[in-house]
């Protein structure tokens, strides 16, 4: 499988562009693992939306403490420098911009940069949005991670979305584990290529007109 | 003197009748106050209309109350989760009504109500289908769309400690929606950890001032708490964690 | 003078209305007196718009601290139970609706209860409102102290305000010299008349119908 | 290592270009941000449009820079006071421009700003002169004015303790327009009288979190307080109230 990264590598990947100093939310699921791979020498700050910025790593044995838990609802820790906020000063604090990069999932990426990621719009499905609207909008970049294609093997990045919006015009690079993509206005350009993707072996994966 | 300590759960929550709003405090399990609705389960009022972030975990706090039926509405951000099954099966079967916010505009609609704002231009949700029929509005070259207060009869909330002016302090990340939601709410019902003497919280580091709190309620220290150190032991659920283990094993 | 009470019985007057339990705002000015007349012994949280609940009395000689002043920036102290917040934090408690009373200073007063506080209008003037507009929207009851004749001996209750508004509808009830006022949807109801006034030595001095 | 401390006042502002819009917080005196005032005096830059809640004190401070011809345009709630005498001589020369804002509406919109609010709908100001021009709506039977947000190039606050991560606490009524400036400038300044090591402030009680932070100079304890208690012997202006009296005498 020379064509696709693992989830750990694109993780690693992730975080070796993020900055030091830089404020970052994790996403709830696969970008939570970004958090192993960032380097241990900087200092980078992590912001869940329940209220925490300085956010650690899990607690050890014995050490959960339920009032300190993430996004997800998983147990964590808080670092020396760590600030604690109540929920409208954490929205605040997204939708204005402070934050430098969130990094998210999605069903889908339009080359335009709509993301979709709440809903799959499914008759019967219970929609839960939680604050991925908010994260869209609200980082000054919006790292989206998944998988290039689908189970199905259908194209993630695609001409429009067909999938409930999450938010408009808001991804501005795309980690797959086939390439990395910038989102530009001339629509997706790959950034780096992983293994023996090409361009072109990644237009025909997609079927999207790539530069 | 003024004294807005109430001397248990149940009479703090007396007075909620059916079909009353009541705003839920808590981010999961985090700063949910379970006592309170333990007792608004006992008490038995109908026909409520709630406001959380979330629809419930598993079969207590806010999920009981869910099971016993007393609940028309939900309005929250995020209601499925791995362990919401109560909410699932009402939903499903079409007993509850669900009124799905994305979970800023919940926080900033539930703080313009306390705040005296008409209403605000949000960028969240602009151009997906949870703004469909919403006013839009382009300021300033972005797209907006125009969100409502979200006003309740009552909150009731969870905090660490206040005293009997009603000035509360939190913990950690349960602090979440207690602050704003009780700005927002006619009557504000606090359960807190330990009613502590006035004057003794740093004025400097109240969260809530005691003038957007009607009633506290003190229920006992959190079980991973030993005279206010962390002393851990439990699971995220806060039974103890050897337990979870025996239970495991 | 049987026909007025002194500044301070006035102030004494409206302190008499406060209940215990109250959150009160006492305005620049004269309404800073009431403060002086609060019983000791009743527990009336008082709130100053520059981020204070709990106000206390002025500092003993020595004691002035520079970063607690009140919002006439004159030092104040805090008591025990007091907390400290912001000015978004403040006006937004405010504007919420959150305090009981404000007390404010007047230059006119209209029946339909519309307040004029903050502005003469005099050409040259230079304008200043302060939290003026924010009190008199915010409070549960807008109380004013006030004289109820102008330096000019004009009415200070009018029909209908000329100077520039602070306020529309806002005011509950207007303390005077005089009498003190009720606005109601009738116009102003006589609540209590000082000395030798009647309702028609009230009305010939307002040129109003008075109830 | 993420280190904001800056050497000094004079670095911490060297690069506000002619023409920005800075907001500077206090409240009258307390909280006004003197030594990064003084800093921007002695620096040059003009034409600048300043936000601010008063219009200077006395010959010092904000009034200073007034006094330099340094400022094109104040935008405030409260110019005229007893000791504003720079501004009233600015004014009535038409030498400065004025907007003058209700408190709230200055608040709020400052906070708007840094929320990511479009703009909202205010109860403040309505049917008044100064909501002039403004679009009105009536919302739930009653009546609003549309507010927006104010946003800065740079904004210059004052605190009591800072870390290297730009955390900060405040003392007093002198936290005042600190917090929210802090959130609506491109780049926030702040002078603190000590830099403390990261994690000594409590992190249930800090009020700004460093993420709206981008410089911290430490510029002295105040002279009220010695080692972080409140001493006293001064007056309003921070001056020895010995001074003072002497003065008078």
């Amino acid at each position: 499988m020379s064509t696709r990264i693992t989830r750990d590598e694109l993780a690693a990947r992730i975080a070796a562009d993020i900055p030091e100093g830089a404020f970052v939310n994790l996403g709830i699921g696969a970008p939570t693992l970004v958090a192993n791979y960032l380097p241990e020498d900087l200092e980078i700050i992590l912001h869940t939306e329940n209220g925490l910025l300085g956010m650690g790593s899990a607690p050890v044995d014995g050490q959960v403490d339920p009032d300190l838990i993430n996004a997800g609802k998983q147990a964590v820790t808080a670092v020396p420098g760590a600030a604690y906020f109540h929920h409208a000063d954490s929205f605040a604090m997204m939708r204005g911009g402070h934050l430098d990069v969130c990094v998210l999932g999605a069903f889908q990426v339009a080359q335009n940069g709509d993301l979709a990621n709440w809903s799959t719009g499914a008759p019967g499905a219970i929609p839960a949005v939680g604050g991925a609207m908010d994260l869209a909008i609200g980082a000054k970049d919006v790292y989206v991670m998944t998988d290039l294609l689908a189970k199905d093997d259908s194209s993630k990045l695609v001409a429009e979305c067909t999938y409930p919006l999450t938010g408009v015009g808001c991804v501005s690079r795309v980690y797959t584990d086939h390439a990395v993509f910038d989102v530009t206005p001339e629509g997706f350009r790959v950034r780096e290529a992983f293994g023996e993707n090409t361009v072109a072996s990644l237009s025909e994966l997609t079927g999207l007109e790539l530069q | 003197m003024i004294d807005k300590t109430v001397v248990d759960a149940a009479s703090a929550v007396a007075d909620i009748p059916d079909g009353a709003t009541v705003m839920i405090g808590g981010f999961g399990r985090a700063g949910q106050p379970v006592e309170l609705i333990d007792a608004l389960i006992a008490h038995g009022a109908r026909n409520l209309t709630i406001v959380n972030n979330n629809a419930g975990n598993g079969d207590t706090g806010l999920a009981a109350l869910l099971a016993k039926g007393q609940v028309r509405k939900i309005v929250c951000s995020f209601p499925r989760q791995s362990d919401s099954w109560v909410f699932d099966d009402l939903y499903r079967a079409g007993r509850i009504e669900l009124e799905l916010v994305p979970q800023g505009n919940l926080a900033e609609r539930i703080r313009a109500a306390g705040a005296g704002i008409g209403a605000f231009f949000s960028p969240t949700g602009v151009g997906t289908e949870l703004a469909t029929g919403k006013e839009e509005r382009v300021i300033d070259g972005r797209r907006y769309v125009l969100e409502y207060p979200i006003t309740a009869d009552f909150a009731l909330i969870s905090a660490l400690k206040g005293d009997r002016w009603g000035n509360l302090v939190y913990r950690e990340t349960a602090r979440n929606f207690g602050p704003v939601m009780a700005t927002a709410a006619t009557t504000t019902i606090v359960q807190v950890d330990e009613i502590v003497p006035l004057g003794s919280l740093d004025p400097e580091a109240v969260v809530t001032p005691g003038i957007f709190v009607n009633r506290v309620v003190a229920v006992g220290e959190r079980h991973w708490l030993q005279g206010g150190s962390f002393v851990g032991g439990v699971d995220l659920e806060g039974k103890p964690a050897d337990a979870a283990e025996e239970e495991a094993a």
